[in-house]
């Protein structure tokens, strides 16, 4: 297993079955290389994602959070995304106060339907990740230990 | 090979449209067996083609493929796609009609979408059917085929077969809805309008496939000419279209559908600037007046009231100069563009072939279906009976499918 | 207990091209939850499926666990397969490691094998603990209630009745008929009303299925789709129905246009509908008349374009000068809506009757001049740039459809919404006479501003979804889906736990979850309607302490998937 | 003020408006405890300070009355505040309550914390002007700096923690049962110092839209995490975003529990898209 400070970020993807899901399949379809330490998690609509999930995850020692749904507008569920949009800023706003930091939690609404934007935002949150102090600190070691199969 | 069907009264549906998948749904539903033909290997027609919807600016591909996948797994829908209704009659119990299916080389049914066909292909003959088609295949461009058949032997599950013949299906059916949708006119026989004359003159669907998201660009906006990002981009309104000389009427959706292109060219890049060319901004509908204010005032897009007398590329072929009178300022103008996208040339499409002996559908002076000709009641929907956006094309539809199940109470 | 298959599709070289099947098989070997793994060359051609589907039969295994393609791929079909081979849906679990993993790491073989067993472990995690939420099944009324009598509606209600389903009409007015009693004549063809409405009424009186309830007024609306419970005052009697769908055609009203261009402070301005009244009285003598458009429309507070006033002026222009045809009648617009071929035609034949079309601007509306009765009309004519007085001796001001003032109410009973006027909203463009609630379809001016024509086009279009959805005459919860295929699932409520807190309620999109007053500690518990719900999970996402749940994809399962994620 | 507070609250009981006064009590020994006044002449007892949370124990008391009894609460402004969020929970019947309002003094005002040191519907005293928490120094010292900075200090505060539930416990609002902080999908049992972000993050992300900062959290941690600065910022951002506060309206639900038609944002209609990591989407 490699040690904490080289591994690549590990990240987990939230995707709405009807958009984010459809995104994640065309960037398959045209075989878009991406770092391989991202799991997706499949969804009926972003609505369905707890914020208490994407804390567990944090606390998991998991170092970012994605969660993609439809266009807004687009929602499938009479616009349930609105308010999952409004409860995940809200959460944004707690990680952002405790320094874990609101960029472990991305909200990418819409833009996960096309498969190039996919690729792109995968892409781009593992820098953003990459980039952020080491989560070591909130994380505690039980949980590493737990983690360490990987 | 010839199949004559034998279902309880059936109904044939040729197009498979938003307007031809709603009529086709609403009637399995009430039980009838339904035919749905659509010339293309895929079901959705024009909206298939178009990326972003007004007025709720969401992709018009995700509800569209609901309701594709809907009908597709219907038990009492046959989808004869890249078909064709070649002869129609009409007899004292119904319509026979002929369909001409011409069976694509890849069957969709074992293609896995390996690709490994793409690689050999030395023709680039092999291509996605399209970027949405759920679930993926490939699909050969016949006229590029140099029919090698080194596809046939790679491919892992035996899905491609190189002389498929057409098919010829002899259907016996109770009501036919005509939903096959509209075309662009051909814009050379105005040639004020400077179609052709320079690769960034284009016609709006030629823009949306240019803009889209799932096109050859990703959604940025470019020159066609020389790939640079255009500063300013024109759009021409009601172009052949309340024109005496090709198309009288209205054609009912441009006018919002600029609007829309305009707005996602600001949105992707704020810097390009839009101006839209109209005679009356048409906007009846839940949200569509107040979309164009957004317009206006958000997105900052120019309107001018006019339209323009000449359209023609600079001799140095890097813009586009515009020759118009601001019928508000009463000036003449020429303004320099570096895209110029003309709207409004929508007609119907054919339902039948030119040489057909009846003339089934009739059709109006204006080339739309007249459904109550000598007192013979005819169904369609969608553009083929007036040119209308999707909401009302699916409301038709429905409606159509209505006067068919009655049609058939009726007679009971 | 070990009661999982799982198979691992090499996808004929697809899959295995990258990720090492033989490794991930080797990995299930610990996991005490997998009886067997099995890898084969491919499950979507229809090889292995009734094998599978007969092992579950066979109860030789549980569950079955598939890591092939992606769902919208072939995976999708596997799975339908299996069920159509009576295999329980939750009892598959379908894994995506070739979009999703072998053909996005092809440069990373190691990386995708690693991330293929952990999607697997997933997987299972899943499986352990993935249940069933229970369905119910209702059966559908052969009956359907109409809310309004206007062209809407009437078309409704007869296509409904001659397709043989029992309809009820309500209508608030002594007559039905709504607004085509109110004008005199139609556009485009100029046809009387009373032409386009007899043809209903005789309908109506003829046939044995249609009931129409005058003087109407809803009292109460309980039930879910397919069987609604309505009790309604018709006069003075009270009724009770049970229809399994409603449609709403109740309309529109048209705006008074109070305290603009002097309306009812100089004599001869008036508005349209007094216009329509005149002609339905008789002929109306003018030599000068000038029609106004967006009279209080596409204004601040009215942004939007109510449709038919275009046409309605157009169609009263060419009555004026049909009737007097040295009159001089002035249609002063800021765009002409005649949207269509049918419509332009008209507009254009109009304007060769001589019909004159004056542009303003909308910052520079015009002026009604007269002291006590109308002289003339004063405009800026945008096209030519000048200002110009025309004498008038009639201003028939053409005012917008607004929503009828208990929308509201009806709107809060059948649990819909409304739009940010106060019409009835669809719930997706793509099915516009469909709303939020299943079995409640809206069709003409109570869902916008249309003319009769596309109203009744409506009403046949609200009927035929009405008459789909009649069609089965039994139907379960799970039908009634928002996506292709059955429903997900139904959101499930504990109420030990529930403490009646009320967030779910307010959170559902579609108004699925009622709370119900209990003894005990806490006051009120919710409840779900299944037939509403439609797994969206907005509700288990708020529910502060995990009492909702969605079975199928419940918390135990979403806390292992995110344990064993990597 | 004392003095106004009994005969508000002798009138009440004389007119049989309310059948009981929850307040405070001196007894003997000049013990401070809370107590049911329902005698006029009881009333010399009641005492106003110290700070004493009175709105759950109102909570319990109502759900044990008989039919009809209506309790009245010597309440300050977060206890009315924790009121009508309990209310707006369906945990008290509006009907059932009373509230006598008596403002905080500026002194209590400044050791909360406190925005709103005063009821919304005041009865007795003096309304004192609020503070502003974020001007304070230890909330500032939490809440700035870089994330790495901000982390840092609130691991060193939170490693005290020893999972007393005592924030939990003590809050006005809580009263689920079971909670979601003892279940092992949620935070790991048995280890102490309590999962730190699990633990802290999900019980403040609970409170996110219903916190009254009352501060009793903190008031009642044994080992003195301040607590009551995890929910400032998004106390903030509703005030900002949707000029939502909790308990200001018994009838006004929170935003968050509803779509961008009914609830639009202050500084945005409906959003086009959402991608918080690049907000130009495409170009």
């Amino acid at each position: 297993m490699e040690t904490e400070t080289t591994r690549q970020p590990r990240i987990l993807v939230f995707a709405c079955r009807w958009c984010g899901l459809i995104g994640a399949d065309g960037a398959g379809k045209n075989r878009i290389a991406l770092p391989s330490n991202f799991r997706i998690i499949p969804v009926e609509c972003a609505a369905y994602v707890e914020p208490d999930a994407i804390i567990r995850a944090l606390a998991s020692g998991i170092d970012g959070t994605i969660v993609m749904g439809c266009h807004v507008g687009g929602c499938r569920f009479n616009d349930a995304n609105h308010a999952a949009i409004k409860r995940l800023e809200l959460l944004k706003e707690l990680l952002d106060a405790t320094g874990v930091g609101r960029d472990r939690l991305l909200i990418s609404f819409g833009t996960a339907h096309e498969d190039h934007q996919f690729a792109e935002v995968i892409r781009d949150y593992f820098d953003t990740v990459a980039a952020l102090p080491p989560l070591e600190p909130w994380v505690s070691t039980l949980t590493m230990k737990h983690l360490s199969r990987s | 090979m010839m199949v004559q069907n034998n279902e309880k009264n059936p109904v044939l549906v040729v197009g498979g449209g938003v307007a031809g998948i709603i009529a086709a749904f609403d009637l399995a539903e009430m039980g009838r067996t339904v035919h749905l033909v659509d010339s293309a290997p895929l079901l959705g027609g024009q909206v298939a083609k178009l990326d972003k919807i007004y007025p709720t600016d969401h992709c018009a591909f995700c509800p569209l493929w609901t309701d594709i996948k809907k009908v597709q797994e219907h038990h009492r829908v046959i989808v004869h796609t890249t078909s064709k209704v070649t002869d129609i009659t009409q007899d004292a119990d119904g319509y026979n009609v002929v369909i001409v299916c011409d069976p694509p080389a890849i069957d969709e049914s074992l293609c896995i979408f390996c690709g490994r066909c793409v690689d050999t292909c030395t023709k680039g003959a092999v291509r996605p059917l399209w970027a949405h088609a759920y679930p993926p295949a490939y699909f050969i461009d016949r006229q590029l085929c140099a029919e090698c058949g080194d596809c046939v032997d790679v491919c892992p599950t035996e899905a491609i077969n190189l002389n498929r013949t057409e098919v010829e299906l002899f259907l016996a059916v109770d009501e036919v809805i005509w939903a096959t949708g509209f075309k662009e006119a051909d814009l050379s026989t105005l040639p004020e309008f400077g179609m052709g004359t320079h690769p960034d003159v284009m016609t709006s669907l030629e823009f949306e496939e240019w803009i889209a998201e799932a096109g050859v660009n990703k959604g940025t906006i470019t020159r066609k000419v020389n790939g640079a990002v255009p500063k300013n981009i024109a759009f021409i309104q009601c172009v052949g279209a309340r024109d005496q000389r090709m198309l009288p009427y209205c054609s009912a959706v441009c006018c919002m559908h600029a609007l829309k292109q305009a707005q996602w060219v600001k949105r992707r890049n704020p810097l390009i600037d839009c101006t839209i060319l109209y005679t009356d901004l048409r906007t009846v509908g839940r949200g569509y007046n107040e979309y164009s204010l957004r317009e206006l005032h958000e997105s900052a897009i120019t309107f001018i009231r006019g339209r323009p007398g000449l359209i023609h590329p600079l001799p140095t072929g890097d813009a586009i100069a515009i020759k118009y009178e601001n019928t508000l300022t009463q000036t003449r103008e020429i303004a320099k563009f570096d895209m110029v996208v003309l709207n409004g040339n929508l007609q119907t499409s054919p339902a039948r072939k030119a040489a057909d002996s009846q003339h089934i559908p009739p059709l109006n002076g204006e080339g739309f279906v007249d459904t109550m000709q000598d007192e013979i009641p005819r169904y369609a929907c969608g553009f083929n009976l007036e040119p209308a956006d999707i909401a009302e094309s699916v409301i038709q539809a429905s409606s159509a499918a209505m006067k068919v199940t009655i049609k058939e109470e009726l007679q009971k | 207990m070990a009661d999982i298959t799982v198979y691992l599709c090499k996808c004929f070289g697809e899959i295995a091209a990258t990720v090492d099947l033989e490794i991930v098989r080797a990995g299930l070997g610990d996991n005490p939850s997998v009886s067997s793994a099995e890898i084969v060359d491919s499950l979507c051609l229809n090889r292995d499926l009734e094998t599978m589907a007969h092992q579950i039969r066979e109860g030789v295994t549980q569950k079955v666990l598939i890591a092939a393609c992606s769902s919208l791929a072939r995976g999708d079909r596997i799975v339908r397969g299996l069920v159509h081979r009576g295999v329980r849906r939750t009892d598959i679990h379908l894994v995506d490691i070739r979009e999703g993993c072998a053909w996005i790491h092809a440069g990373d073989p190691d990386g995708a094998t690693g991330k293929a067993e952990r999607l697997i472990d997933m997987g299972l995690a899943h499986l352990e603990n993935v249940q069933t939420s229970d369905d119910v099944s209702v059966k559908i009324n052969n009956e359907v209630m109409v809310i309004g009598a206007g062209p809407a509606g009437l078309a409704a209600a007869t296509s409904l009745a001659r397709s043989g389903i029992t309809v009820h009409v309500i209508e608030r007015a002594p007559h039905p008929g709504g607004m085509l009693r109110l004008v005199s004549r139609l556009y485009p063809k100029d046809s009387a009303a009373s032409s386009r409405l007899e043809p209903y009424l005789d309908e109506l009186e003829r046939n044995p299925l249609i009931t129409v309830y005058p003087r109407a007024k809803l009292q109460s609306i309980r039930g879910y789709t397919g069987n609604y419970k309505i009790r309604l005052s018709s006069g003075d009697d009270e009724h009770n129905l049970s229809p399994g769908a409603v449609i709403i055609a109740s309309g529109a009203k048209v705006l008074l246009p109070d305290g603009l261009f002097r309306y009812g402070e100089v004599a001869n301005v008036i508005s349209q509908m007094e216009l329509e009244t005149r002609f339905r009285k008789g002929a109306v003598a003018t030599k000068n008349a000038v029609f106004i458009q967006c009279v209080g429309a596409r204004c601040q507070d009215r942004p939007y374009c109510s449709t038919i006033c275009c046409p309605a002026s157009i169609k009263n222009a060419a009555r004026l000068k049909a009737e007097n045809p040295v009159a001089n009648v002035f249609v002063i617009h800021r765009d002409i809506m005649m949207p269509g071929s049918v419509l332009e035609g008209y507009y254009r034949h109009v304007m060769a009757q001589g019909v004159r079309f004056i542009r303003c601007e909308k910052d520079r509306p015009p002026e009604i001049i007269g002291t006590d009765r109308i002289e003339a009309v004063s405009v800026y004519d945008a096209v030519t740039g000048s200002t110009r007085t025309i004498d008038a001796d009639l201003a028939v001001l053409s005012t917008p459809l607004i929503p009828n003032d208990d929308n509201r109410r009806i709107a809060e009973l059948l649990g819909l919404q409304l739009d940010r006027y106060g019409f009835f909203r669809e719930i997706y463009p793509m099915h516009p006479v469909e709303t939020r609630m299943d079995g409640v379809f809206i069709c003409g001016s109570a869902r916008w501003p249309v003319s009769s024509d596309v109203a009744i086009t409506q009403g046949e279009a609200a009927a035929m979804k009405a008459a789909a959805l009649l069609a089965r005459s039994q139907a379960a919860a799970s039908d009634f889906s928002r996506v292709p295929g059955r429903k997900f699932g139904h959101a499930r409520v504990n109420v030990e736990t529930c403490s009646g807190c009320g967030n779910c309620m307010a959170v559902c999109p579609f108004d699925a979850i009622r709370l119900q007053k209990v003894e005990g500690k806490y006051s009120h518990v919710s409840r779900v309607n299944k037939m509403r719900c439609k797994a969206c999970g907005n509700c288990v996402s708020v529910c502060p302490n995990g009492t909702m749940q969605m079975p199928e994809h419940n918390y135990l399962s979403v806390g292992e998937m995110i344990r064993r994620a990597f | 003020m004392l003095e106004q507070t009994r005969n508000l609250a002798r009138r009440i009981l004389e007119e049989k408006q309310a059948n009981g006064i929850l307040g405070l009590a001196q007894g003997e020994f000049n013990i401070i405890q809370p107590r049911i006044f329902s005698e006029p002449a009881e009333l010399e007892y009641l005492v106003l300070e110290p700070k004493w949370p009175l709105a759950k124990m109102a909570m319990r008391i109502l759900r044990s009355v008989p039919e009809g009894y209506t309790l009245a609460v010597v309440c300050r402004g977060c206890d009315e505040r924790a009121i009508y969020e309990l209310i707006k929970r369906n945990q008290i019947a509006r009907e059932k309550i009373l509230t006598i309002g008596i403002a905080c003094s500026t002194a209590q005002a400044s050791a909360c914390l406190c925005e709103r040191p005063y009821p919304s519907h005041l009865d007795v005293g003096e309304a004192s002007a609020g503070v502003n928490p974020f001007e304070d120094e230890t909330v500032r010292s939490l809440l700035q700096g870089d994330d790495a900075v901000r982390m840092a200090r609130w691991a060193k505060v939170l490693k005290r923690c020893i999972k007393c539930y005592g924030c939990r416990n003590s809050c006005p609002i809580c009263i689920c049962e079971p909670c979601k902080l003892e279940d092992p999908v949620w935070v790991k049992t048995g280890s102490i110092p309590a999962e730190m972000l699990a633990f802290h993050l999900i019980r403040a992300f609970h409170l996110s839209d219903t916190c009254v900062a009352c501060g009793a959290c903190q008031e009642a941690c044994p080992v003195g995490i301040p607590l009551l600065s995890l929910q400032l910022s998004m106390r903030k951002a509703l005030q900002d975003k949707y000029m939502y506060e909790a308990g200001i309206d018994p009838a006004k639900k929170s935003p968050v529990l509803a779509d961008f038609f009914d609830e639009p944002e202050t500084d945005r209609d409906v959003p086009a898209w959402v991608n918080s990591l690049r907000e130009n989407h495409g170009a």
